[in-house]
């Protein structure tokens, strides 16, 4: 019975010792390992990746462009198409012609953006569809649910959209890897950025999400602002899908705060925003500066919903299709082709990830999880897009520029949405691993 | 004054809005009697019944049986004390089978006003389904047993009503026009099931419009006239009283 | 024993039951739904539904806030994980106990009311327990992210008896892990407990006084019975089948997240029961396992899943079947499950169950002598 | 003090929609007897009357981005704008306000077509059937939308002059900072307007006093050989008419999405019932009661006083009021309660 995976532990010790001896060249090493760790595609002729993702709620839209990504991949790794970013990333082991010779097939699924329903898919997957890997998402709620599920179940978890410090913090994983930034990045790429906008004397009122992810926000934005000298008037938390904001802007009014900070995703940030400008905050004059917003994390997806109203207003963002390295070029030229918009961040960060993991075990020579995550472990490339690109080996946390975007005035097209302000290198963003503890466990 | 005085109720007022529906109704009911109530439409009848089973809350005076104070208790508390009512419209559980709804009442004597008894199964309760059984025969229902009590005609479900009171065997049997919308053959084989249960010594409370029913079951009659009681005595007493009369037919009058 | 006793037919069925539960992995496979994580998933929901409908289908107060002691059974569970052992058994005695006492409580104030009034108070416990588990309660919930399971939790019982732990705990019962197919089996023992009990309250004089309140309250009141702790009962029981569901669900994947006490997820056990028919013993269940299934099978399906599905087709045809069926699969299967319920109630009033059984009467054309529909029909 | 206002004004502004999303569910409710679980959906479908009127406004010529080649990149110029020059470019800066007319007739013949076709099946049905069939249609509903306008919010703004905020403060004499939008305001005078319609068509109509009539006694009502049902058909109506009013003109406030309804269901729900079953004006005052304490809930002397008390007030009030008053604030006897 193939389906019977979680007691897989005591199987795989003999494994996991000879993985570390770590010598035998890759055909031997495929045969010894044939039977030994989850789902492995054995002699078959082809190897399945599951794509989970938010199909439907508020997310949907952005799902449905990671699962545009991850088919974009699957076509480029399987040596259909115009190749994208293979052509540009380096170094590359992969050949186009499939995994290790092996075509990649996908399934997908749905998490809903709900920890159960994601889990729930995310081990159909798994136990059913055989899936050798699993990636997507697009909130850290979900992505840390996932990838300790997947750690359990040894399978490797490629996170999609996740900006908690946690994903890659205190809930790391051995087998889960994070190739989008954090809230800490984007804390520390905008600090420059407001003091040179903005000055040293600033009094900042944040509205957080309250939630896992808008604390770890607000803490990592409150620490980079209050080192700038900025005072922090209040922190006032709000209940996710508040819909109406009103209530909680009504008190930035009178507070004495001269700029806003919206630690909102989604939804929450449109209706905030929105709401925000409509009370004539963005044409507010206090202690004789101008009022300012500010939305640490951007997503062009999501800023289309707040439409006129993120004009000139400050964030950080992953990626955006506008870059000019040759990397992001191809990649937006073939998704272009393909679907005939633009891809966004998410879908980038998605195909990359899915071109990562192939790429290892292409490496590695195995699908054999322990070997591919030896392979990603410490992996330096170029020509996906953000310049030279690490995934640290302490925290398997990928360290790249990071942008900084405003809202762009003067859009030349319906995408021209954001306006890189700044590609703040990645020296300025990398931080210690211990700040945040956590424990990646280990490869068994 | 003979008998024991079960049923005592003294010095009732009760108003709904203006109108004055019971204005010092004093009242009292003898062990083993068959009291009846009789009066024209809207006298307060039905409220006084209201009263005594707890529906209503007077506004003043008290009921007490068998010097138990039923005022400000709950319905089912005044059950429990043995107080049946029989309802004018069926009340009835019209989804369960005729069988079902006598079964109640018998567990709610048996068993008290609560009982958690989840591991007892139905079928083994053979004692209260042949108890229903018997009562059902007795009144004629034997050969619905098994219908849903919903779709039995009226006339029926009233007799099924009088089943879910008699199978109490409760001290005091508070009837609410038992034989309305009945046919004269049921009519009257209601009343006898009603001497019979008579001769068990059970006391009843009627009220009633069909003066045959009256005349044929009352022992002692009390006339309600506009929520005061205005007569009081044996049947032929209550025939021949002028102030009956002038109720009756001065209300039809008007 | 008597405990055990049942009528010859309700004999069978429990028999059948039995039986088609413990084959589950085999019947399901062919439809894609035979793996163990969804077979569990069909057991708890089972269990939950079967819960629900003890207080809905046989009282008729619509709670609209179960899934409250749900969450409470996950996250009571969880902390069993945590702080007392990985042993599965006291998980599910802490999480089934814990949220009876919520539904002690909750019931208690809640059952003041009757009909909608009474629904929107379940409700709005619920809700209060969801916001607050979401947010200011996260030292004990772990908000969004979910309480889990790690190794350098106390466990004082395990400690004591020096029980090593994996890298990962997971739940087990006699050292057996309780993950994938025994997991399943598990809960599958659980369903077929609660199903029993089920059947013994449905068949119980305390059932028939249930019935009776549904039916008519007012007269159960003057027939001398206290309505209140029948019902305070039921509900409680309810509760502690919810809580049950809770802790299985945490057994099975050792973790908790607060989204399990949304509002929707008590309205999805409402369409549950409403679905395979309310008041029935199997329809709940039924229901929960159509709900389950399109959430996890259809929505998987997409289109390269449905090219290959009508391969045998001409490209022509099959692009024309793809396009028709895609809009009801993948992302739109909400839009299947949507019509599957409009379609339902039109269609089969009362439910799968009642709705077949009226099919299969319309077929047989018996006499209509017996034809007690509702609360005690299987 | 600026505080309290502006906080007093906010909780008005949010009651003002609570009360008109929730006056046509206790429309339904009261007449029909309708557990009505597609009222969010009603809702909804009204804010994607002004996206889709939105829509047709701004049918564009686009303007290719010649830069890029490998997707279509343009700026669109509205043709509006290139035949009427100014006059179109004011024309499309009103738009959700002119999309209540064509919401009002397009919302009546939804509202008259799932009567009709639907609901009307359901008067006898029991409340649970109810729910399961309006949640299932809200569902399809939702896809429905989806399918056409994705899952993203679309902002629909409102018109430029009122885009803005009203210096309020002035009028009373108090501080500077006391300022609230154009819109908000607008919206609560027009939640008024459309409340007070209502009940004056429900007061002084003879059409309004049957349908009060068989709101107070249904079987009655029948009894005098009046054809309730038509009526009822018209009710339904009129409540999807205001359902979706609301809806159109939140658009500015609440960027819409397909899922809008669903967010504001329970809440509609909450507001309904905490006012009593049966009753307009309990609706009405629980809407403005609610609105106004949740936004006092929200304030940060409150929330250090009680954390997370902004989290559940709503909920919490009801609780108390369901407790204290066992038909909310002017429920009637007997409905709903079985």
């Amino acid at each position: 019975m193939s389906d019977l995976k979680f007691t897989r532990r005591g199987v795989l010790k003999s494994g996991a010792a000879l993985g570390a001896a770590g010598v035998a060249p890759s055909f031997f090493v495929r045969n010894a390992w044939a039977q030994d760790f989850t789902n492995n595609p054995g002699n078959g002729s082809s190897v399945v990746l599951g794509f989970n993702v938010p199909q439907t709620g508020a997310y949907a839209d952005e799902g449905a462009d990671e699962l545009r990504a991850y088919q974009l991949a699957v076509k480029h790794i399987n040596g259909e198409g115009d190749g994208g970013m293979l052509n540009t990333m380096t170094p590359l082991s992969l050949k186009g012609n499939g995994v290790l010779g092996k075509k990649v097939e996908y399934v997908t699924g749905d998490t809903q953006t709900k920890s159960d329903a994601a889990r729930a898919s995310a081990k159909r997957m798994i136990e059913k569809d055989g899936a050798i890997m699993i990636t997507g998402g697009s909130s850290s709620g979900v992505a840390v649910a996932v990838q300790s599920l997947c750690h359990e179940a040894g399978i490797i978890f490629m996170a999609g959209l996740t900006h908690s410090n946690d994903t890659t913090g205190k809930d790391k994983r051995k087998y889960g890897f994070r190739h989008f930034f954090n809230a800490y990045m984007s804390g520390a790429a905008l600090g420059p950025v407001l003091e040179a906008r903005y000055g040293k004397d600033r009094n900042a009122y944040h509205l957080t999400a309250d939630y896992t992810w808008g604390w770890t926000q607000e803490e990592s934005i409150k620490n980079t602002t209050e080192a700038l000298g900025w005072k922090t008037t209040a922190a006032v938390r709000t209940p996710l899908g508040a819909g109406d904001f009103s209530q909680y802007i009504t008190p930035v009014l009178n507070s004495g705060a001269d700029v806003l900070i919206l630690n909102h995703y989604g939804k929450d940030m449109i209706n905030s925003l929105t709401q925000a400008v409509q009370f004539g905050l963005r044409d507010k004059q206090v202690n004789g500066k101008n009022f300012v917003i500010v939305v640490p994390l951007f997503s062009r997806l999501m800023a289309q919903g707040a439409g006129e109203n993120i004009k000139g207003i400050l964030g950080t963002t992953n990626w955006n299709w506008s870059l000019t390295d040759a990397g992001s070029q191809a990649f937006v030229k073939s998704f272009g082709a393909e679907y005939g918009f633009p891809p966004s961040q998410a879908a980038h960060t998605c195909y990359t990830q899915a071109l990562l993991y192939a790429n290892a075990c292409e490496t590695a020579g195995t699908f054999y999880p322990c070997e591919v995550i030896n392979a990603l472990e410490g992996f330096k490339f170029d020509g996906a897009g953000n310049g030279p690109t690490e995934y640290r080996a302490a925290d398997h946390q990928c360290f790249k520029d990071v942008l900084v975007v405003e809202g762009n005035e003067n859009p030349s097209s319906q995408f021209d949405l954001l306006q890189v302000v700044q590609v703040v290198p990645r020296a300025q963003v990398e931080y210690d691993p211990a700040i945040f503890g956590g424990e990646l466990g280990t490869c068994s | 004054m003979t008998g024991n005085i079960v049923l005592n109720i003294s010095y009732v007022d009760k108003t709904f809005g203006g109108l004055q529906a019971l204005s010092n109704v004093n009242l009292e009911i003898e062990e083993g009697k068959t009291h009846a109530i009789i009066g024209p439409n809207g006298a307060g009848k039905s409220t006084l019944l209201n009263v005594c089973v707890g529906r209503i809350k007077p506004d003043r005076g008290t009921v007490t049986f068998n010097g138990e104070i039923l005022t400000g208790k709950e319905p089912f508390e005044i059950n429990q004390l043995g107080v049946a009512r029989v309802f004018q419209t069926p009340e009835i559980f019209p989804q369960l089978s005729v069988l079902d709804n006598v079964m109640i009442p018998a567990f709610a004597s048996r068993d008290g006003s609560f009982e958690f008894n989840p591991f007892t199964l139905l079928s083994d309760e053979t004692k209260i389904r042949d108890e229903a059984l018997r009562v059902l025969s007795d009144l004629g229902l034997g050969d619905q047993v098994n219908n849903v009590s919903g779709s039995m005609s009226r006339g029926d479900k009233r007799r099924l009503e009088l089943a879910m009171g008699l199978i109490q065997r409760p001290k005091l049997l508070l009837l609410d026009e038992p034989t309305a919308g009945m046919s004269r053959a049921d009519t009257n084989r209601t009343i006898e099931t009603l001497i019979r249960i008579k001769e068990r010594g059970m006391t009843k409370v009627i009220i009633e419009h069909d003066m045959h029913v009256v005349f044929s079951l009352a022992d002692k009659i009390s006339v309600l006239a506009q929520g005061a009681i205005i007569a009081e005595g044996a049947p032929d007493e209550i025939r021949g009283n002028p102030k009956v009369q002038e109720a009756y037919l001065g209300g039809a009058q008007i | 024993m008597k405990l055990f006793k049942l009528s010859a037919k309700d004999a069978i069925m429990m028999a059948v039951f039995i039986a088609v539960v413990l084959t589950m992995p085999i019947w399901l496979k062919p439809i894609g739904a035979g793996y163990p994580d969804l077979l569990q998933k069909f057991a708890i929901f089972g269990l939950f539904a079967i819960g629900f409908n003890i207080l809905f289908g046989l009282t008729g107060y619509l709670s609209f806030g179960h899934a409250a002691f749900l969450g409470v059974g996950s996250y009571t569970a969880v902390w069993s994980f945590k702080l007392v052992s990985m042993s599965v058994i006291p998980a599910v005695i802490f999480g089934t106990v814990l949220a009876g006492l919520f539904a002690v409580v909750i019931g208690y104030v809640s059952l003041r009311r009757t009909g909608i009034y009474f629904s929107i108070l379940t409700l709005a416990f619920a809700q209060m327990c969801y916001k607050m588990a979401y947010s200011v309660l996260t030292p004990i919930t772990n908000g969004e992210t979910g309480l889990r399971v790690l190794r350098d939790d106390p466990r004082v019982v395990d400690a004591m008896f020096g029980v090593e732990q994996n890298a990962v705990p997971v739940g087990e019962l006699f050292g057996i892990n309780m993950q994938g197919y025994p997991g399943f089996y598990f809960c599958a023992a659980m369903l077929i407990l609660g199903f029993f009990i089920a059947l013994r309250i449905f068949r119980s004089p305390f059932g028939m006084m249930l019935t009776a309140i549904k039916t008519n309250q007012t007269r159960m009141r003057y027939t001398g019975f206290n309505t209140r702790p029948y019902l305070l009962v039921a509900f409680v029981i309810s509760g502690m089948y919810a809580g049950m569901a809770g802790s299985l669900m945490a057994v099975t994947d050792p973790l908790a997240g607060a989204e399990r006490m949304q509002w929707t997820a008590s309205g999805e056990v409402v369409l549950m029961t409403i679905l395979g028919g309310v008041g029935t013993l199997v329809g709940p269940i039924l229901g929960a396992g159509i709900i389950k299934y399109f959430e996890n099978i259809f929505s998987a399906i997409n289109e390269s899943t449905l090219h290959q599905a009508f391969d045998f087709l001409p490209d022509s045809i099959d692009n024309v079947v793809v396009a028709i069926i895609s809009p009801f699969v993948g992302d739109g299967w909400h839009l299947t499950l949507g019509t599957l319920f409009v379609v339902i109630v039109i269609f089969l009033p009362g439910g799968l169950v009642d709705g077949i059984s009226r099919i299969r009467k319309r077929f047989s054309r018996k006499s209509h002598a017996s034809s007690t529909t509702g609360a005690s029909e299987g | 003090m600026d505080a309290i206002f502006l906080q007093v004004l906010n909780g008005l502004d949010k009651g003002g929609a609570y009360a008109l999303i929730a006056l046509g569910l206790t429309l339904v409710f009261g007449t029909l007897g309708v557990v009505n679980f597609a009222h969010g959906a009603l809702f909804m479908l009204g804010a994607f009357c002004a996206v889709t009127f939105q829509f047709m406004m701004t049918a564009s010529k686009q303007i290719k981005d010649e830069s890029i080649t490998f997707f279509d990149a343009y700026k669109e110029v509205p043709y509006l704008e290139i035949w009427f020059g100014h006059v179109g470019t004011v024309l499309i800066d009103w738009v959700v306000p002119l999309s209540i007319i064509m919401a009002i007739p397009v919302m009546l013949l939804i509202g008259l077509a799932m009567e009709r076709g639907l609901i009307r099946y359901f008067y006898k049905r029991s409340h649970a059937e109810q729910i399961l069939v309006t949640f299932g249609l809200a569902i399809v509903l939702q896809e429905i939308i989806k399918s056409f306008f994705g899952a993203n919010p679309i902002p629909t703004p409102a018109p430029e002059i009122v885009a803005g905020s009203a210096n309020i403060g002035a009028l009373f004499g108090l501080g500077d900072s006391v300022v609230y939008p154009y819109w908000r305001l607008i919206y609560l005078a027009f939640s008024g307007l459309v409340i007070f319609a209502v009940f004056a068509f429900l007061q002084f109509t003879t059409f309004g006093m049957v349908v009060r009539a068989g709101m107070a006694d249904r079987e009655m009502v029948g009894l005098l050989g009046i054809n309730v049902e038509r009526r009822f058909t018209i009710v339904f109506g009129i409540a999807a008419v205001v359902a979706g009013l609301a809806g159109v003109m939140y658009t500015p406030i609440l960027p819409p999405d397909y899922n809008m309804g669903m967010e504001f269901l329970v809440l509609s729900f909450v507001v309904v019932v905490v006012g009593g079953m049966g009753s307009l004006g309990g609706a009405v005052s629980a809407g403005f009661l609610l609105g106004i304490l949740q936004s006092f809930a929200s304030m940060n002397e409150v929330k250090a006083i009680i954390p997370g008390i902004d989290q559940i007030i709503i909920y919490l009030v009801a609780v108390i009021i369901l407790l204290t008053r066992p038909r909310g604030l002017m429920g009637r006897k007997g409905v709903m309660e079985d």
